[in-house]
């Protein structure tokens, strides 16, 4: 379904199966309310996570894309997300040449005992993006082609 | 009868066309000269061959063949229809300012979709609808060379109308049916015999200013018994990169590859521009591959223009000499040099007499 | 493929702010999906059965569960759809009560979201395979960590089934904590005499070989087969010939090295022997206090050792071990208390800790069970017990109950009033924390019928009165008065901690741990001593401050666990692994060289480098796959184009 | 210098299959790849600001053979990097060297003579490029026209060679100061995006920027064209375009040596080095790495700390 | 190192009650290099009953001295007094903390504060940014053989979270000082304890008590001298010790400086610029036993 136009912006979230599912588990577990925006892609580990997922979110229109991981050091693969965050920290450094915003897109790490602490990541990051607004997909089409379609539907 | 269109008429004049019809035209963008659709926003840009020539008005780089659905019926979700619409897009269109050559590109497009067997309703539907309406060369670039593949500055294979630059302005003269209604604009006047000599006369000095056209007459032939000759293909493909920029800016390369492109339960069939040039243009689903390496694949894009499409075509060379895979090329290769030395090459004779 | 659809109502749980119905309707549109209800318990029987009715019926080939987490249910419904004759990786959960109906209760929003969970769940599923796991041979010897009575139960259940067990202790001795203590609560029975023939047991049985002084070092491989080095750390006495005689300690010169087991109450030698009881009975030397080693003079301990035992060259040793489970039982340590500068943050010497306290109360301690004052030596008439030291304290960064402290507190109350008959016992509490068997009634004793005085509030501030002894001024809530107490000693009673370094340990493990070091449980309910690593479990304090009984029963749960898990003829890999696809591998080699674990080989195909994946190696985390540039390597049921359509599919509308 | 470099290679010739070098193409402006087999091809070798191929592109399709490969600074660091990923191996390449002054920008020099289709002569000496085209004679400084890379180069002499040919010239600058990206970046985020639309629009996906690139060592497996996995369809919208950019930029971080042959080989010109170029600033400043100038040093990407020294991940 | 150099807030104590300590500051940071630029125009804290009925109101007394003090390009204020610390550093916390409140308080100030300074104590300045050694370097009369027991008080350190200096329990900052300038410092206990200050009016008897414990303390362990850092607690034991002695039928002769005034007196300062004989109880007897008692030893 659609976000829900005016309320909700397209947030997508990729968390690991171990510590961030499970902190974003225990959130809901103890009812720690959180904004309604965020979809959560599960994979295993943070090191699954290609930063080219986030970049194709925003290239499909996503206006905000959250990784999240195990704490360093506390990776279930011992090593995943020390490369994670190598590649992410530099990916969010990338995407402002491409002009999006780098608030856009965060990555952090909450542990599956951390309920509170994932509850105030959505929140905060969901904020963030709101104050940004939302980001225009890039067209699936020619720009021409797509003069001619909005022309054509006034 | 040639009509006169002073320079400074050209805008209004093909404001005036725009109103029949969508005016396709080269415009500045960036650092490159492309042919795009003629807004107030972009600058026309004719005083060079555009980066890109205007294949893709009539054969676009991606275009949607059909959309398809899957519609599930409300009773039993379990049975599922498809609904199949085919897209023909097409709508009356002018070209303008395409080079002699870019327009006996058409000629060669025409030969491949519509005067075969099958033909291609996509392309006949935007061909029926287009006209095109070309520039003349006055002056030759070094990487032209139209003359040695039948065309020429002043060509109008291709072509509804044909521009001469000349001073002040331009010499129009119709040439098809099509372009004979272009005639009655009230822009254009008569052209007097002091411009038609003048375009007369520049025209000569650009054909001179191309290098003398070698004889190709024997070149089917050569290149056939080059076929299995993989040491030539080897030196000459050495510094191809196996891009794609040749057969893309090429104005007769019409290879396609058709996609389906499906996203949840709606998608459409599209067509492509596909690249010889490519590992993937012949890579089979097992796996092999029988043009593996780049000396195979540049063997078959000249043996494809300058051998088998001709044997197929009445001897038509799908080439038109506008010389863009050469001055677009990255590492400059040029086809001129490789045609060359394959009509050079002496065949290994004591080998074939040996089997 | 044919996709059945089941939204669980979780009773009111989903039900309460999620329209399941809308989002079974709306699920039906989704591709290939052909059937989707809601149902009220997806995970209870007739839940089950109703799937597996559904797949006959409609011949399903996939379903998707919304419900509850996948890290929850995902098993269960596994097998449901095995039962129902369909391969059990043909299955995807939508989350919809964790991540949405718990989370918010805009009923239109939350039925929104729970769609699009669904949709990205169908739109991974249709791109799944079924899967087979590999079933591969298991190692059945298990590692114990920690020689805590929790770890001695473990080592002991599962030595006792037949398996072998290595036991590696961090100390010289055994033991843990409870050796420490003089008495234990409600029964107040010696713990040296309960726990001592236990700790013999170890010694003695031919299943167990115990590792003291020594340390893991690193854990490689995975459940059923791992490979775990352990440091043997330099005692620089060769304990195959030690026969713990004591000669040495008696003959030690260097008379100001700490004593660890008594709680560094009194200085102790540089060779020792912990205490008489100690498993095993060996001395060891510490090394930055031994004149020998420090100074390379004296040397007196060589010189007396009847069996010549004492070898100043010795190093640490790095032995191989292989395992194929592992029982972490590290225990806890106590908080360091000197942050509480209002107690004189130790500038007091009559501020000592309970586990001090307890040497002091102990027969084998320095003080032979005299109670005496550290600073004259005196015996106290008034004793000052400070219970929640680092316990239910957020300013000292400790939240949490240790649990544990209001009873041996109550113990210790009671063994002043034995040991001093004329001394008065002061406690200050927060509240009394006394819910298991008999304990209650303990506490109760200790202030009825001993005496002790108990004031419910915390101390702000212990001082010196200047006159010898210690003002100890404090609320008292119910009195709702400030109250001051002068002390002869004071007692506080120090909350636990997680075991120094057990953040470290966690990592060699790969297991999780809390923001207070205390490794996490699989599941705070359902598995208490299981955690996320397959082959690795929880036995003891090392998972939460626990007292003797529930460490006790924490190491016989850990070992009936190693034992059902060794009960199976092999084990079967998870095969959500990596595949390379060698037509588009390029040999590159970067999957390899990023592998935490070694899983992928490069070999040669057609003399062509590629990469190869060890399946029962392989972990399924997915680095390879995020790192090979051509997606050559892809991670089954998590492939490239899983993810992508999971995007493209919340990105469309 | 040039006739030093051809003797060199000469000597060296019988020992390979060939040396690959630059030669000159189809009019005086435009070199070419040029491949020596035999002494007498030695003699078409050029060396100047017009030798704008990197060569190393080639060198992993001959790994096995034993080829010569004459470098600039810049390529050598292609060569360095190749040698790093084992995609060639050391024995089987001879590196000619020699130092660089810097190369041509034909875009640049296209907007001062208006259209480099009709050029008649070229000269270059001591900095100054002459260039003779439809009768008229135009004087450039080599600044002036150089390609942007030229103007942050800090390596002008090959970082490794077998046969270093002249004398090592100083680099430019000692600093890559990016002000290209600064620049660029001073513009709003929108107006950011709205460049790139219009930029990729252009794009014909010919993938002469990946071909061209020495470090696109997939070849013939670019995700780009694969359906399994299916990252990219083959629309010619500029999502597609765009992320292709995404990809290639995020495949070569902490590879690239900004070398600049994909912005180069771009039929369309359009300016896609700067995706690379803020890859590479953001691993300069996050690791300290220059790309290309240790064969034997591991790539940011492939490796980690457990402490970082320059990610604040958790402040965030 | 550059010259240590800071916006000076004196305080109104300083203008009376506790001349001598504001006397002794500046001659101790002038002797030390250290230049207080006092703030031009300052007004009142807002320690008045001002912050128990209105925050806006006590935050803008406050504010309006660290706009001016940022006016002067200072980063950084200084003050004697903990009072006064507390409310400036309480008024420049809330206003970083929120832009809602500094807008109110803003509305209520003429000129409008932009960059809030930090705020310190003289006393932290001299410990963190100079330290104990700069100290020792310039002592030329060491206070040998002067047994002091230092006594914070009870708002120079909290809340901790305010203050972020030193330990809220057991703080060591003026005895280190104190160590630097070669007096013996005892084992202190109560150095953080009320002295009675804030009931010094209403509830006589409680100053009686809570002060008269700590002399009785401080003469227990042996002091020669209590050493402060604030006007109220050194007001208390000082100017009220006989009051004490008659209360609590004590016979305490301790004299109470400023530890400004010890180290003063240890950099050979006049007696003059020291203010010492603004004091209550005699100081003499003990400055003149220095160095004495450990020739005698």
């Amino acid at each position: 379904m659609p976000v829900l136009e005016g309320r909700e912006l397209r947030i997508i979230g990729f968390l690991c199966n171990w510590c961030s599912y499970g902190g974003a588990d225990t959130a809901g577990v103890a009812r720690f309310d959180q904004p309604t925006d965020l979809r959560i892609i599960r994979v295993p580990c943070s090191g699954r996570i290609d930063p080219l997922f986030v970049a194709k979110a925003f290239m499909n229109g996503a206006d905000g894309v959250l990784v999240s991981g195990c704490h360093p050091r506390d990776c279930h693969y011992a090593e995943g997300n020390f490369y994670a965050r190598r590649r992410l920290e530099v990916f969010k450094n990338f995407i402002s040449v491409l002009g999006i915003e780098p608030e856009r897109f965060e990555y952090t790490w909450v542990s599956a005992s951390e309920g509170q602490r994932w509850q105030e990541v959505v929140t905060k990051f969901t904020n963030q993006v709101h104050t940004l607004g939302p980001l225009a997909p890039v067209p699936e089409i020619s720009l021409d082609r797509l003069a001619a379609t909005e022309t054509a539907q006034p | 009868m040639a009509k006169y269109l002073k320079k400074d008429d050209l805008g209004s004049w093909l404001k005036e066309l725009g109103e029949t019809y969508k005016v396709i035209a080269p415009v500045e963008e960036g650092d490159a000269v492309v042919f795009r659709r003629l807004t107030d926003e972009r600058t026309l840009r004719i005083d060079r061959q555009a980066t890109q020539g205007p294949k893709g008005v009539l054969f676009p780089a991606c275009e949607e063949l059909v959309s398809f659905k899957y519609v599930k019926d409300p009773e039993n979700p379990e049975k599922t229809k498809v609904e199949v619409k085919e897209t023909v897009e097409a709508e009356p269109t002018l070209i303008f300012g395409a080079r002699p050559c870019d327009a006996r590109g058409f000629d060669v497009f025409d030969g491949a979709f519509t005067k075969c067997a099958v033909k291609d309703n996509y392309y006949m539907a935007r061909r029926e609808q287009a006209i095109v309406v070309s520039l003349a060369c006055t002056k030759t670039e070094t990487t032209c060379f139209c003359n040695w593949v039948g065309g020429s500055p002043d060509g109008t294979g291709g072509s509804d109308v044909l521009l001469t630059p000349v001073t002040g302005g331009y010499l129009v003269e119709a040439v098809t049916d099509k372009g004979e209604a272009l005639m009655g604009g009230k822009l254009l006047s008569d052209a007097d015999d002091a411009r038609q000599a003048e375009a007369k006369k520049l025209l000569q000095e650009a054909k001179d200013s191309l290098r003398e056209a070698p004889d190709f007459d024997c070149m089917p032939e050569q290149l056939y018994a080059l076929f299995d000759n993989m040491d030539f293909w080897e030196k000459q493909s050495a510094k191809c990169i196996s891009c794609g920029a040749c057969t893309y800016l090429c104005p007769t390369c019409h290879c396609f590859n058709i996609t389906d492109e499906q996203q949840g339960k709606e998608g459409s069939r599209i067509r492509s521009w596909d690249n010889c040039m490519s590992h993937m243009f012949t890579n089979e689903a097992s796996g092999h591959n029988p043009r593996p390496t780049k000396a195979y694949r540049l063997k078959n894009r000249v043996g494809h223009k300058f051998c088998y499409f001709p044997d197929m075509h009445d001897g038509h060379i799908a080439c038109v000499g506008c010389g863009r895979c050469i001055k677009s090329c990255p590492v400059a290769l040029d086809i001129r040099e490789v045609v060359t030395a394959a009509k050079e090459c002496r065949l290994p004779e004591e080998e074939t007499s040996d089997d | 493929m044919k996709i059945g659809v089941f939204v669980c109502h979780c009773g009111s749980n989903i039900e309460g702010t999620v329209d399941t119905k809308t989002v079974a309707e709306a699920s039906l549109d989704f591709p290939e999906v052909t059937f989707a209800t809601d149902t009220m318990y997806a995970c209870s029987e007739p839940g089950q059965d109703g799937i597996i009715e559904a797949i006959e019926e409609h011949k399903l080939d996939g379903v998707v569960v919304a419900s509850c987490t996948p890290r929850m249910h995902e098993p269960t419904f596994r097998k449901t759809l095995e039962r129902a004759g369909l391969n059990p990786y043909m299955f995807e959960m939508a989350n919809i009560r964790e991540h949405v109906s718990w989370i918010g209760k805009d009923r239109e929003a939350n039925t929104n979201k729970a769609a699009d969970l669904v949709r990205i769940a169908v739109e991974k599923l249709r791109r799944n395979q079924p899967l087979t796991p590999k079933e591969f041979d298991i190692n059945r010897r298990v590692l114990v960590i920690g020689g805590g009575v929790a770890g001695i139960q473990a080592a002991l259940d599962c030595a006792e089934a037949g398996l072998e067990v290595v036991m590696v202790e961090r100390e010289s001795t055994i033991g843990g904590k409870m050796a420490k203590l003089d008495k234990t609560f409600p029964t107040v029975d010696c713990s040296s005499c309960i726990l001592g023939p236990r700790m013999v047991e170890i010694a003695q049985h031919p299943n167990i070989t115990l590792y003291a002084y020594s340390e893991v070092e690193s854990v490689s491989g995975y459940v059923g087969n791992f490979e775990v080095q352990v440091k043997k750390k330099a005692t620089y006495v060769d304990w195959a010939k030690c026969t713990g005689c004591g000669e040495c300690v008696e003959k030690c010169p260097s008379r100001k090295a700490p004593d660890p087991f008594n709680e560094l109450l009194a200085p102790g030698r540089a060779i020792n022997i912990p205490f008489p009881q100690a498993i095993p009975k060996k001395a060891y030397i510490q090394a930055e206090h031994c004149i020998k080693l420090t100074k390379d003079k004296c040397g007196n301990c060589a010189k007396v050792c009847p069996s010549d035992a004492i070898n100043f060259e010795a190093k640490d040793e790095i032995i191989t071990e292989e395992v194929g489970g592992i029982i972490a039982a590290t225990g806890y340590d106590l908080f360091d208390w000197t942050v509480y500068e209002e107690y004189g943050g130790g500038r007091y010497p009559d501020v000592v800790t309970s586990l001090q306290y307890e040497r002091m109360l102990s027969a084998s301690g320095p003080t032979g069970g005299h109670v005496k004052r550290p600073s004259d030596g005196k015996e106290p008439k008034k004793v000052v017990f400070i219970q929640c030291v680092g316990s239910r304290d957020k300013s000292v960064g400790r939240p949490y109950c240790s649990g544990f402290c209001c009873m041996y507190t109550a113990k210790q109350a009671i063994l002043t009033k034995d040991h001093i008959p004329d001394s008065e016992s002061y406690v200050f509490y927060m509240d009394i924390r006394a819910p298991g068997k008999l304990y209650d009634e303990f506490t109760r004793r200790a202030m009825e019928e001993y005496g002790a005085q108990y004031i419910r509030g915390r101390v702000g501030m212990v001082y010196p009165d200047g006159e010898g002894q210690l003002v100890v001024r404090g609320a008292d809530t119910l009195m709702g008065t400030q109250v001051e107490v002068k002390a002869d000693l004071v007692v506080l009673a120090v909350g636990a901690e997680a075991a120094k370094n057990s953040p470290q340990l966690a990592e060699k493990l790969r297991i999780s741990y809390d923001a207070y070091g205390f490794f996490m449980e699989g599941h705070p309910k359902l598995k208490p001593v299981e955690t996320n690593t397959a082959g690795v479990y929880l036995a003891g304090a090392c998972q939460g401050a626990k007292d003797i009984p529930a460490s006790v029963g924490q190491g016989s749960a850990a070992a009936a666990k190693v034992i059902g898990l060794f009960s199976k003829e092999k084990l079967k890999s998870d095969p959500q692994t990596a595949l390379v696809d060698i037509k588009r591998c390029i040999g590159c080699g970067k999957c390899a060289e990023t592998c935490p674990f070694g899983a992928i080989n490069m070999t040669e195909f057609r003399g062509q480098p590629k990469a190869e994946v060890l399946e029962t190696v392989c972990q399924g985390c997915g680095l390879c796959a995020a790192t090979c540039p051509q997606g050559a390597v892809q991670l089954k049921h998590f492939t490239d184009n899983q993810i992508l359509a999971e995007v493209e599919a919340l990105c469309r509308f | 210098m040039l006739e030093q470099l051809k003797d060199t290679i000469k000597k060296a010739l019988p020992e390979l299959d060939f040396v690959i070098g630059w030669g000159m193409g189809f009019d005086a402006l435009h070199a070419t790849p040029l491949f020596m087999y035999e002494p007498e091809d030695v003699d078409k070798l050029v060396w100047g600001p017009l030798n704008v191929h990197n060569l190393a592109t080639y060198l992993p399709a001959l790994k096995g053979r034993k080829v010569g490969i004459v470098v600039k600074g810049c390529d050598s660091r292609s060569v360095a990097e190749l040698l790093q990923e084992n995609l060639i191996n050391r024995e089987d390449v001879v590196i000619f060297g020699a130092p660089c002054r810097g190369t041509v920008s034909l875009t640049k020099i296209r907007k001062v003579i208006g259209n480099t289709g009709l050029i008649e002569d070229v000269n270059y000496a001591d900095g100054t490029l002459t260039v003779k085209a439809e009768g008229a004679s135009h004087e450039m400084a080599l600044k002036d026209i150089r390609a942007d890379k030229c103007g942050y180069c800090r390596f002008p002499n090959a970082v490794l060679s077998d046969h270093f040919v002249g004398e090592k010239r100083a680099p430019q600058v000692e600093e890559d100061t990016f002000e290209d990206l600064a620049e660029f970046e001073s513009q709003p985020f929108e107006e950011r995006r709205d460049f790139w639309m219009k930029e990729m629009d252009r794009c014909i996906r010919c993938y002469a920027c990946r071909n061209a690139c020495p470090l696109c060592v997939c070849r013939d497996h670019c995700v780009a064209q694969s359906r399994d996995p299916h990252w990219l369809s083959q629309q010619d919208g500029v999502r597609d375009k765009f992320m292709f950019q995404i990809i290639h930029a995020t495949h070569l971080a902490g590879r690239c040596t900004t070398c600049g042959e994909c912005e180069r080989a771009c039929p369309v010109d359009i300016p896609v080095l700067l995706f690379k170029r803020k890859f590479t600033k953001a691993i300069k400043d996050t690791f300290d790495y220059d790309a290309g100038l240790d064969p034997e040093a591991t790539p940011p990407l492939l490796a980690f700390k457990a402490n970082e020294d320059n990610i604040k991940e958790k402040e965030w | 190192m550059s010259k240590l150099s800071y916006a000076y807030y004196p305080g109104c104590s300083g203008q009376g009650t506790s001349m001598e300590y504001e006397m002794s500051t500046r001659a101790l940071c002038e002797a030390l290099d250290i230049d207080l630029k006092e703030i031009p125009d300052w007004s009142c804290c807002g320690s008045t009953p001002a912050h128990a009925c209105d925050h806006v109101l006590s935050a803008a007394l406050s504010g309006r001295n660290l706009g001016l003090a940022a006016d002067m390009g200072e980063d950084c204020v200084l003050t004697p007094c903990p009072s006064c610390l507390t409310n400036l550093k309480n008024a420049g916390q809330h206003m970083s903390g929120s832009e809602e409140f500094k807008e109110k308080v803003n509305k209520l100030l003429d000129e409008p504060i932009g960059e809030i300074p930090d705020v310190k104590s003289v006393l932290q300045i001299l410990f963190e940014d100079l330290g104990p050694k700069g100290v020792k370097e310039k002592v030329i009369k060491p206070l040998s053989g002067l047994k002091v027991v230092t006594y914070y008080g009870c708002i120079l350190t909290r809340p901790p979270k305010l203050m972020e200096f030193d330990s809220e329990e057991n703080p060591i900052s003026m005895d280190r000082l104190m160590e630097a300038a070669g007096a013996k410092v005892l084992p202190f206990p109560l150095k953080t304890e009320c002295c009675g200050a804030s009931h010094g009016v209403a509830r006589k008897d409680l100053v009686m008590k809570l002060s008269g414990k700590l002399l009785d303390m401080a003469e227990q362990l042996g002091a020669d001298a209590v050493v402060t850092a604030c006007p109220l607690c050194q007001m208390n034991l000082d100017l009220r010790q006989g009051q004490v002695n008659s209360a609590n039928k004590t016979s305490h002769k301790l004299p109470v400086f400023y530890y400004t005034q010890l180290l003063g007196w240890a950099l050979g300062l006049p007696q003059a610029q020291l203010g010492l004989d603004k004091l209550c109880v005699n100081p003499m007897p003990a400055l003149r036993g220095i160095g004495k008692k450990e020739d005698a030893a």
